[in-house]
């Protein structure tokens, strides 16, 4: 059994004091400990924010990549090593602001990697901006008459496009993420978890205005059924509902799980059969 | 016969590629060489198109100004091509009258033997074989590989309609040519430059390609698509070019050789990727497939306008290799070393082809598969001491490299500057050292590039240098002015960047004039050799979208140099 | 006191440019120049940063090697940056010791007379000023300008906060500095780079911007957002760049000018849209405020390392104009200059700043706003005759422009070759005409640059080649050089593109070294001018993600000539 | 009143003869006669591909841009002059793929625009590769064993993102489809309008198959109803509804409707304010 300590690594993280990235790093350790998961077999891909330094404070492969472009290369490191745990991490911005086109055929295209999104409503790296999921009205330095364009709901999104796993989780509640975290890798097919991530310096909400509204689905709701899902993920009111909203198994990408990177080098039979037929 | 140039026109979707092909592979097979360039209107239906084959008991990669004979499969496509035709030339059409007009009721023969006017093709596919001479036995055996594919009913019309075609054509023309004789086939094959790159990815030992749709590259991956069940290559078409490069430095990072193509729009959109493919030092090949811009352009037509951004893009500054294939043979071998090259300098390959390399077909006399070496960059797990670092610094500024999850090392990579480890710094003597570090591989990247240069080139009085495509043109213009008194050379560059340049050019006596050709506006070419010192005596360019023709360059040399 | 140079450190998230902003300010009005670099780091809160601030009786716009005073706001920032204090310099912190210390508990006070650690920045401002012999009323101005936007109550305190602090530190210490005098105040300003970008923009005729934020160019929405209520201008933020150029290029059709503002990643996006402005003949002016790269880099560090990739990119070949401000002058006036030559000519214009540039504080002595005048480059629809065309063949390569809407004139705009309508074309003919039309305008263009030469620069021993934001420094060199012994003259290029050559260069005679000083590795500018044919004797290049000192260059010029 | 004519211009169309975008074409131009549309008021932007080239054959500002990119070019046009009709013109590849970010985010930012999509569930300029929108199993040359990835949905994805108007057309309902548009134009805000466009060189499905299958949604159809919205969005079985299925009034992007063409240089004043602000 591995051990939260296997993940440990002496990084002096880059975070502000305080911030719930933090619960959402130890969630992920804890994930990583009760799945058993050698640090060699993960690979964590992030794109560009102060969420995606995570994986510099991990330890397990790590490709940091660009800002908003974590889906397609995590999806090509899977596609050719199916024996990789693979996610991503990114920031609100990052994954529903630059790289939403990313996210829109990934749904489709269904890789068995397990995505984990910061959503802490703000663009923190840059300094303040409006993300996609900003409430309307929130005033900031470059939204100075507040934010116009509706937040984007990812939840209702990702079922509507028929997304393999959906979940949403509260950084302020380690167990039960970690618990998400865990359903989401072990899920065949590509696992979408939104975090609630409250930014202690530029955060409309702090965590105790959350703590009072979440709370924890429970067996009452069956995450197979698209009609409740998308209900509890569209419900307005004053009660946050987190955990897994929907299940949808469908084939992944590849359909063929085999690891192209033992294979090296290429069968001149195949060659030589193929360049008959230009003769 | 020495040469014959065919035109076949008509609309799109037609299938005038389908009379060209099946023309071509049999004259092949007869021991003669094939070069075709297809010239097409970005639409689907109608309009004007034309395939232009030239058979040759030589070597030929260029196309003539004027051609003998004209197969017209449409009416209003007739006239628009008939200027191009020798006027010792043929036309071979449905209708039309004069001299050397030679009617052919393609559609009435089509429904009266195959039933259905769609084998109007195989019937244009007989008369032209019956005026060449050709013995129909080829262009059976063409015509039922082809079609059996559909069915062996479909195979049978069009034999039957090309045999009727052929016989009457035979029948009632007394030959105009000299017929195509049976040489010694030695097994040449054609190909297009596009399905050339595809098997060289094959043979480079790609394992991932992923690609978005865009002319004139969508032919590599249509290609590795179509037999990827034989060769294991994993294909997929992304949403758009910047999650396909993504996809493939993912792929490759993982641990596999992967590739992806697109033209100058699309490339833009990789150019981001492309410095996290420098960043991260993670190989990626990627073809970048040009026509005539800027933005959408002229999408079916064919120019040389990218190389500056080719060597340019992306930000931040990085080492990468550029190559550009002159035909089917070096675009093979040029997309193994790319793959090679940029597993061993884990930098990306930016090979540049255009829309005359890439939809051309060009005779390959042999690709000599027996040669091909890959070697396996990434070290071997067990020989790494301590802890793994990605970017350890080196001598020569490469370091090992190993992949994820294969052994307990960790594979860090970052897009951020970053230490040996591969995680993110802020530190800036760190910084400087990986900079220094990612430009250190210049040095032997430099060795690795050929430049060939004829023996003794600077004894003559031009030396004409190209790059690319316009290599084959540009030799035959070189054979024309040494022949007509003028000794000139040609020097084609197909590996650019790092360049390297022969040191004969920098002579300040030097008594050759250096003519630089182009098909871009600006001599992007001319300005790289500029940059590094070299005096440029002439520049010949071309931007309309056409590929250069022998006759145009010569002219354009005896206008400017007053040489016969 | 003619000349004091102060860092102030700590924590991100302290508040330390609050600090050097309020002193700065102060000193401004009693008639001193100021120039401020900001060093920070890619996060939010914590790590290491400073505000170098440094105050001349004459124009200044470089940092020093050494600096007189260290103002500490965190204990662990302290140790990094004293090696950066002269011997004979002074170190402002909580706790410390040594001769130079001077002990002034920020945190105390301010709770003491605040009632609140957040105004330990008020004591550290007081404490400095009370150093430097500032008059207390000229702080507490600033001050309460600066706070009163939050409350008068928060103002009040951080006055009170900042007196007691002044005053202890006046009774505690005897002065080491020659006190601030008041000088002449001639109403000068400090704002930052972007900040005069921004304000150019609005003396520019802007009435559109949208970008994505990206280091270090958002602050030129953020000041023409918060400005927009005054200008109405319309501001949005974009999904991603590729969708700012695009919305700009779409208001840009429609008839207003427009900006967009990015770093080389997000440039990297729009380049495919730079390609369309350039193809529709679309007026567009882009920021591309460069940091070190490649990929994302070192955030918020700075760099010159995409002057290349400004001049090619892009699919296709156009021409186009770029721009690299020295100062915040520079940067006004440019932007201005970069609306009306991109109005005028239909062409995109780049604007390269980089982050030394875009986040200091620049001393400017008047804008001379009486002098700007702005053209109007629409033609009005009466006098368009027949049918309007969009790209009409003209001499000049210019064609009349008019507003889609105002008129029965329809504008007709595209991306693929067209005709002089605006349609969609494939006529090789036009292609060609069009080609030639867009670079037409290249003579014109080029006749609109300004390259300031000093008079008789030929004479020279040296001639220290710059461009952009380091144009100061180099000039700087110069005067020491100069001084020294060593006849030196400085020309800092801020207009590139179409790039202007002093004759002088080209002289195979001349009896001065060219040495071309640049932030990133590989010597952009100096193969720019290699290219056309100038002998570069020297580079001096740095990349580690610093500005240069002038101190470093003239080190640098030491070593490699020799000269003292 | 304006006449068909008053939009035809004399191009020869590059589309295929017999094509169902002719259709699409006089639907637009009906369109245009009954909202008595000037030409000189309408804006065209279209992207690239076969659909996008629709502009060329009509009389009215063009705006023909890349591939993908038809939506921000069309925001930005409206944005600074709200006097004009602006419409975007797109192929589902254009539209879908491509340009997807953009539609993500512009269903968010609502400006008054008509986006018109030519779903004929292939990239035909480019000779015939699969969509986002082609069914599953489909082979084509790239998609040589099939298409793998999911169709997409692009009227449940509109309602879910709260689109302000949503329809579905189908091009051999001129009729109907010329309604829609009007309602479409007339609308206050974005409108998509998805239109099935039988494609007779590469289309698995031809209009005849289509005719039998399609109806027009009637009177028992609420288009405020999102829920409903969504159910007819999401049927299944043998029938394709056409028509209005959803409307969602809310603010359009920029709010204030200032028409900023008309408004050149700048006021000194303001600036010599703004000034004094940094002396
Ligand atoms: C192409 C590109 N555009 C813009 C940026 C600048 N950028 C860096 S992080 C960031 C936003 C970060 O917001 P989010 O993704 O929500 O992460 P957070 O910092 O809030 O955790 C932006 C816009 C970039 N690095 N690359
Ligand atoms: C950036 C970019 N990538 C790719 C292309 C090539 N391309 C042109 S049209 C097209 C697809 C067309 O499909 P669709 O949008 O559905 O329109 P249709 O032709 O089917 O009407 C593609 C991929 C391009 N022009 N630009
Ligand atoms: S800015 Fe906000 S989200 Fe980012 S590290 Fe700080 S508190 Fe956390
Ligand atoms: S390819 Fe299909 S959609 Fe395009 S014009 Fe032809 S029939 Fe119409
Ligand atoms: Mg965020
Ligand atoms: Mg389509």
């Amino acid at each position: 059994m591995t051990k939260i300590d296997d993940y440990k690594n002496n990084s002096i993280s880059a975070w502000c004091p305080g911030c719930s990235n933090f619960g959402i790093l130890n969630a992920v350790k804890n994930a990583f400990v009760k799945l058993d998961k050698l640090p060699q077999e993960i690979v964590i891909v992030s794109g560009i924010g102060q969420a995606p330094k995570l994986p510099h404070y991990l330890k397990c492969n790590v490709f940091n990549g660009l800002h908003g472009r974590a889906l397609p290369v995590a999806t090509g490191i899977k596609a050719v090593n199916p024996e990789l745990t693979v996610l991503t991490v990114c920031g609100d911005g990052d994954f529903y602001g630059e790289g939403g086109n990313h996210l829109l055929h990934t749904f489709r295209r269904n890789p068995d990697i397990t995505s984990i999104v910061h959503n802490n409503q703000v663009y923190a790296l840059t300094k303040g901006q409006a993300s996609p999921t900003t409430e309307l009205g929130v005033k900031t330095k470059l939204q100075f008459d507040g934010v116009r364009e509706e937040p984007l709901n990812p939840l209702a999104l990702a079922i509507i496009m028929n997304c393999s796993f959906v979940a949403r989780g509260f950084a302020g509640d380690l167990e039960f993420l970690s618990e998400i975290i865990v359903a989401g890798i072990q899920h065949k097919g590509f696992a979408m978890i939104d975090i609630i991530q409250p930014c202690v310096t530029f955060g409309v909400h702090q965590s105790p205005w959350y703590k009072d509204k979440i709370y924890r689905l429970g067996n009452d709701h069956n995450p197979n059924d698209k009609e409740a899902a998308l209900k509890k993920a569209t419900a307005t009111g004053d009660k946050i509902a987190t955990g897994i909203f929907y299940i949808n198994n469908k084939p992944i990408f590849p359909e063929k799980e085999i690891n192209l990177t033992e294979n090296f080098g290429t069968d001149k039979k195949v060659l030589t059969e193929l360049e008959k037929s230009f003769c | 016969m020495t040469e014959t140039s065919i035109i076949i026109c008509g609309q799109a979707g037609q299938g005038i590629q389908t009379v060209g092909y099946v023309l071509a592979k049999a004259v092949l097979r007869s021991g003669y060489y094939i070069f075709a360039w297809q010239d097409f209107q970005s639409r689907i239906r109608g309009g004007e198109s034309s395939f232009r084959l030239v058979i040759s008991e030589k070597p030929i990669s260029s196309l003539p100004e004027k051609y003998d004979i004209l197969v017209s499969m449409d009416k209003s496509n007739t006239p628009l091509y008939t200027p191009l035709i020798k006027s010792s030339g043929i036309i071979i059409a449905e209708n039309g009258s004069g001299e050397n007009f030679i009617e052919v009721p393609f559609q009435k023969i089509a429904v009266d033997i195959g039933g259905n006017k769609i084998y109007s093709n195989a019937s244009a596919v007989g008369a032209v074989s019956g005026i060449l001479g050709l013995d129909f036995k080829k262009i059976e055996n063409v015509l039922k590989e082809e079609f059996s594919k559909k069915s062996d009913e479909v195979a049978d019309k069009n034999i039957k309609v090309a045999k009727y075609s052929y016989d009457e054509t035979v029948k009632n023309n007394s030959k105009k040519f000299p017929p195509v004789k049976e040489l010694k086939n030695p097994g040449r094959k054609i190909l297009t430059g596009n399905e050339s790159l595809a098997l060289g990815a094959i043979a480079g030992g790609c394992r991932f390609m992923s690609a978005y749709p865009m002319t004139p590259s969508t032919g590599v991956i249509t290609y590795l698509s179509e037999t990827s069940q034989k060769t294991g290559i994993l294909i997929e078409q992304a949403e758009d070019e910047i999650a396909a490069i993504n996809m493939i430095i993912g792929a490759s990072f993982a641990g596999v050789r992967s590739l992806t193509a697109t033209s100058g729009g699309g490339f833009a959109l990789m150019v981001e990727g492309l410095s996290l493919a420098a960043m991260t030092e993670t190989p990626v090949v990627v073809v970048l497939g040009q026509r005539p811009g800027p933005a959408t352009g002229l999408p079916t037509r064919t120019e040389q306008g990218e190389l500056n951004f080719a060597l340019n893009a992306a930000p931040g500054e990085f080492p990468r290799f550029i190559f550009a294939p002159s035909d089917a043979v070096s675009a093979f071998h040029l997309m193994i070393k790319a793959f090679e090259m940029s597993q061993k300098y884990r930098v990306p390959v930016i090979i540049l082809t255009d829309q005359y390399l890439a939809d051309s077909y060009w005779t390959v006399e042999d690709f000599n598969f027996e040669n091909i070496k890959l070697n396996d960059y990434f070290s071997k797990p067990e020989d790494v001491a301590g802890e793994f670092k990605t970017y350890s610094i080196t001598d020569t500024g490469i370091s090992e490299r190993l992949k994820p999850g294969e052994s307990e090392n960790l594979v860090i990579a970052d897009s951020d500057e970053h230490d040996q480890y591969g995680h993110i710094t802020e530190n800036l003597t760190i910084r400087k050292m990986m900079v220094e570090k990612r430009w250190k591989k210049l040095c032997l990247m430099t060795d690795e590039m050929n430049v060939v240069v004829p023996d003794g080139f600077d004894k003559a009085e031009i030396v004409l240098v190209s790059w690319g495509s316009n290599g084959g043109i540009v030799s035959e213009v070189a054979g024309i002015l040494s022949k007509k008194g003028t000794k000139t050379e040609s020097i084609n560059y197909t590996e650019i960047l790092p360049l390297k340049i022969p040191k004969e050019f920098f002579d300040k006596k030097r008594k050759f004039k250096i003519i630089v050709v182009e098909n871009n506006f600006t001599g992007q070419f001319a300005g790289l050799l500029e940059k590094e010192g070299v005096k440029i005596d002439g520049k010949i360019n071309k931007y309309n979208g056409l590929p250069f023709t022998a006759e145009e360059i010569t002219g354009e040399i005896k206008k400017k140099y007053d040489k016969n």
